[in-house]
C-alpha cells in the first residue's frame, strides 16, 4: 500500500511541479463551455436544459486529452520498464497511475465543472448533483482513459486512437452522469438510481481497467 | 518458431470446406430472397417496407455475432497462444464492420417511412451505432501498431474490453432511449411475426451466416499469405 | 410484392444496398486472397 | 506487500543464474537462438556481440520484461517467492530520471518504490551528493548517467544487469563504477553487462551473440 502512495505522492509532484497536466485540461474545458453559447446561440431556456449534458461531455473530452500523460512519460524515459522489475505487480502500478491521473486532472475538473456551469445558464439547484455525480463519474473516466492510454503508449500519435477507443466505453458513463445530475423535483426523481449505476460503474472500472491497462503495457514492454 | 503453427493444415482444411460453403450460401440467398419478395405478404400496417426487415434483421445479428466471433478468438489467442487466433480475429473484423454498417443504412431506410427521419435515437440504433464505432476502433488497432506480434497482442485487449462492454452500453443505451422517448412505436421481434415472414428471416439470417463463415476463411488464408510473405522479406533482410 | 405499394423506393433502396456491400466485399476479400497468393508464388520463384 | 530484505542475507548458500537454448524474438524475426550461460556468486559475466545482436533483448529477458520465445531461464537459490526480476537491476539507455524532479527526489522515489535504502549514502557513492538539489533537467547526460547507476547502491540487489554502462561516463566515473562492481562481486553479488568497452575488471565468463558458425 506505501508503494501505490508513493508512486501516486511522486506522479502528483509531477504533475503539479509541470504545471502543464491541470491547466491545459482546465483551459480546454473553458473553452468548450465558452463555445458552447456561441453555437447554439444566447437562448437562456435552451442553454439551461443543454446545461449539464454539455458540462459533462466536456469533462469528457477534457479527460481524454489528458489521457495520454498517464503512462507516456514513464513508459519514455524507462522508468515502466524498472516499475515492471519492482515488488508490485504491473496492475497496481496501473491503478495507482489512474487514482493520479484522476486527482491531477480529473478531480479538479469535476470540481471546477458545476461552478463554471453558470457561464451556460446552469439551473442553481442542479449544482449539487452535478459535483456529485462528476466526483464519481470521473473516477471511471480517468480509469477508463487508463486503458486508452495503456494501449496507445507506444504510439507515435496515438492521441486519436484514445478517443475512438474509449469514447464508446465513455457512453454508459455519460448516460447515467447526465441523468444523475439532473434537478430534484422536476418528473420522477431518476438522479439517485443513476447515481448509484454510477458508483458502480465507478467501483467495476476500478478492478478492471488495471487488469486490462498492464496486459496492454506488457505486450509493450516486450 | 512461434510463426503460424499449423496453418497449412488450416489451409488445406478451408479448402477443402469453403466450395461446399460458396454453394449453400447462394442457395440459401435465392431461397431467402424468394421468401422475402414474393411469399411473405406485406404488414397490415407498413405495407412493403416491412420487407427491409429482411436485410436489416440478419445484418444486425451478424454484427453482434461477428464481434463475439472476435472476441472468443482473441480469449483463445491470450489462453492458447495460438497465432492464427490473431488473424482469425483481425481478419473478422472489416467483415463484422461491413454488417455493422448495413445494419445502420438498412435501419434508417427503414426508420424514414416509418418515422419521417433518416436517423432516430432509438435504441437498438443507438447501441447498433457505439458497436460500430468499436469494430472502427478495433482496426485502427491494427493500423496503428505496424509490426503484427505486437499488435495482436494489443489487439485481444481492445476486442475484450470492446466485448465486455457491449452489454453494458445496450443497458444504458435502452434505460436512456426510454428516458427520453417512449417506447417507439415500431416493434418487430420475437415470435409475434407470422410464420409466413418467419421462414424467410431465418433463412435469409442463415444465408448471412454463411457469407460471414466464406468471407472469414478466404480472409484468414489470405492473412496466411500475407504474413509469409513478410516473413520471407524479412529473412532476405536479415540475410544481406 | 406489390412494386406500386407506397415507399417501395426505400425497399428497393435496401436492397440494393444490402446487395452492393456485400458483393463489393466479396469481391474485394476475393482479390486480395488470389493477388497476395500469386505474390508467394512470384517470391517463391524467385527464392529459388 | 512482499516482505523485502536485503538479498544478501543469504550470502553464503549456492547461487546461479542458468539460461538454456534460449530464443529471442522480435517482430516476426529472430534476434538469437540456442543461447546458454551459466552466472555463479561473486562473477561477471560479459556479453559482446554486434550491435542488433540482441544483448539488450537477453538483458531485458533476464530481467522479466520480455519472455523467451523457447528455451529456460532460472535463478536457483534466491528467493522462492520473487521473480529474476524482482531480484535485479536493470540500467539500461533510458535513465529512468524524472527531470522535472530533483536529484535526490528521484532516488527517494526509486527507494521508497524498490523497497528501501539510503538515499545519502547513494549520492556520495556516485559523487551527486552536491548537485542533490538540482533538478534533474539541468544535468549533464554523463551526471543523469550516474544518477541512474546510482540506484545499484541505493537499494541492494542481488544481481546487476547493465547495458553498456560506462557510456557517458568520464574516467573518474568508470573508476567509481569498477569499484562499485568488484565490491558488489565480493560481497557474493552477480553481473552481467553488455560492453565492447574494458570494464576495469576481468570478467569471469564471457557470452558472444554475435554470429556463430
Amino acid at each position: 500500500m506505501s508503494l501505490i502512495l508513493a508512486l501516486i505522492r511522486r506522479d502528483l509532484t509531477l504533475a503539479f511541479r509541470q504545471g502543464g497536466g491541470v491547466g491545459t485540461a482546465l483551459g480546454f474545458f473553458l473553452t468548450v463551455v465558452v463555445l458552447l453559447p456561441i453555437g447554439l446561440g444566447p437562448d437562456q431556456a435552451l442553454l439551461q436544459r443543454l446545461a449539464p449534458g454539455a458540462l459533462w461531455i466536456a469533462l469528457l473530452l477534457a479527460v481524454l486529452l489528458s489521457a495520454d500523460r498517464i503512462f507516456q512519460q514513464d513508459y519514455e524515459d524507462g522508468s515502466l520498464d524498472i516499475m515492471a522489475m519492482g515488488p508490485m505487480p504491473l496492475e497496481l502500478v496501473a491503478l495507482a497511475k489512474a487514482i493520479a491521473h484522476w486527482l491531477a486532472s480529473s478531480l479538479p475538473l469535476a470540481v471546477a465543472a458545476p461552478l463554471l456551469g453558470f457561464l451556460i445558464n446552469l439551473d442553481p439547484a442542479a449544482i449539487l448533483p452535478l459535483a456529485l455525480a462528476m466526483g464519481l463519474g470521473s473516477v471511471a473516466l480517468s480509469l477508463l482513459a487508463s486503458i486508452g492510454a495503456a494501449v496507445t503508449v507506444g504510439l507515435r500519435r496515438g492521441g486519436l486512437l484514445v478517443s475512438l477507443l474509449i469514447l464508446p466505453l465513455y457512453v454508459p458513463v455519460l448516460i447515467f452522469g447526465v441523468s444523475a445530475s439532473t434537478a430534484p423535483g422536476a418528473g420522477p426523481d431518476i438522479a439517485t438510481p443513476s447515481l448509484l449505476i454510477l458508483s458502480a460503474m465507478a467501483l467495476a472500472s476500478l478492478v478492471l481497467s488495471p487488469l486490462a491497462a498492464a496486459a496492454a503495457l506488457r505486450s509493450y514492454l516486450k | 518458431m512461434q510463426t503460424l503453427a499449423n496453418p497449412a493444415r488450416f489451409v488445406g482444411l478451408a479448402n477443402a470446406v469453403l466450395p461446399f460453403v460458396w454453394v449453400a450460401t447462394i442457395i440459401l440467398f435465392a431461397i431467402g430472397l424468394y421468401g422475402a419478395i414474393v411469399t411473405s405478404p406485406p404488414d397490415y400496417q407498413q405495407g412493403e417496407t416491412v420487407r427491409i426487415m429482411f436485410v436489416h434483421v440478419p445484418a444486425a445479428w451478424l454484427a453482434l455475432m461477428v464481434y463475439t466471433v472476435m472476441a472468443l478468438a482473441s480469449a483463445v489467442a491470450i489462453v492458447f497462444r495460438h497465432p492464427l487466433a490473431d488473424v482469425a480475429a483481425k481478419t473478422a473484423a472489416p467483415i463484422g464492420a461491413t454488417f455493422t454498417f448495413l445494419a445502420l443504412a438498412t435501419g434508417s431506410l427503414w426508420g424514414k417511412p416509418m418515422w419521417g427521419a433518416w436517423w432516430v435515437w432509438d435504441a437498438r440504433l443507438t447501441s447498433m451505432f457505439v458497436l460500430f464505432l468499436l469494430y472502427i476502433g478495433y482496426m485502427a488497432v491494427w493500423q496503428a501498431i505496424d509490426e503484427p506480434h505486437r499488435a495482436a497482442l494489443v489487439a485481444r485487449i481492445v476486442a475484450l474490453v470492446g466485448f465486455v462492454n457491449i452489454p453494458i452500453v445496450k443497458f444504458s443505451v435502452t434505460w436512456w432511449n426510454s428516458l427520453h422517448q417512449p417506447a417507439s412505436v415500431f416493434r418487430i421481434d420475437g415470435p409475434t411475426i407470422a410464420p409466413s415472414m418467419l421462414w424467410p428471416l431465418l433463412v435469409m439470417g442463415l444465408a448471412y451466416t454463411l457469407l460471414f463463415l466464406a468471407l472469414h476463411l478466404v480472409s484468414i488464408r489470405a492473412e496466411v499469405t500475407a504474413r509469409k510473405i513478410r516473413q520471407m522479406r524479412l529473412a532476405e533482410i536479415g540475410e544481406r | 410484392m406489390d412494386f406500386a405499394a407506397a415507399h417501395v423506393s426505400f425497399v428497393i433502396g435496401a436492397y440494393a444496398l444490402s446487395a452492393i456491400a456485400l458483393v463489393g466485399l466479396t469481391i474485394q476479400v476475393i482479390t486480395r486472397d488470389r493477388a497476395l497468393k500469386a505474390e508467394l508464388r512470384r517470391l517463391e520463384e524467385h527464392r529459388r | 506487500m512482499v516482505a523485502f530484505y536485503s538479498p544478501f542475507a543469504i550470502r553464503y548458500s549456492p547461487m546461479q543464474i542458468i539460461g538454456q537454448d534460449l530464443v529471442c524474438e522480435r517482430g516476426g524475426r529472430t534476434v538469437f537462438h540456442d543461447v546458454s550461460f551459466m552466472v555463479n556468486r561473486h562473477e561477471l559475466l560479459q556479453l559482446t556481440g554486434p550491435n542488433g545482436s540482441g544483448k539488450s533483448s537477453l538483458l531485458r529477458m533476464i530481467a522479466g520484461l520480455n519472455d523467451p520465445a523457447a528455451g529456460t531461464l532460472n535463478l536457483d537459490g534466491g528467493h522462492a517467492d520473487l521473480t529474476i526480476g524482482q531480484q535485479a537491476h536493470l540500467i539500461a539507455h533510458q535513465e529512468a530520471v524524472k527531470l522535472a524532479l530533483t536529484v535526490a527526489e528521484n532516488l527517494a522515489f526509486w527507494a521508497g518504490f524498490l523497497g528501501g535504502g539510503d538515499v545519502g549514502n547513494a549520492l556520495a557513492a556516485l559523487d551527486l551528493t552536491r548537485l542533490a538539489h538540482y533538478p534533474a533537467g539541468l544535468l549533464s547526460a554523463g551526471q543523469k548517467r550516474r544518477l541512474s547507476l546510482a540506484r545499484l547502491v541505493l537499494v541492494p540487489r542481488l544481481l546487476w544487469l547493465l547495458d553498456e554502462p560506462t557510456v557517458g561516463l568520464d574516467t573518474a566515473s568508470q573508476q567509481r563504477l569498477a569499484g562499485m562492481m568488484t565490491e558488489h562481486l565480493a560481497k557474493g553479488g552477480m553481473i552481467i553487462a553488455a560492453t565492447h568497452v574494458a570494464l576495469g575488471l576481468e570478467p569471469a565468463r564471457r557470452l558472444d551473440l554475435g554470429p556463430r558458425a
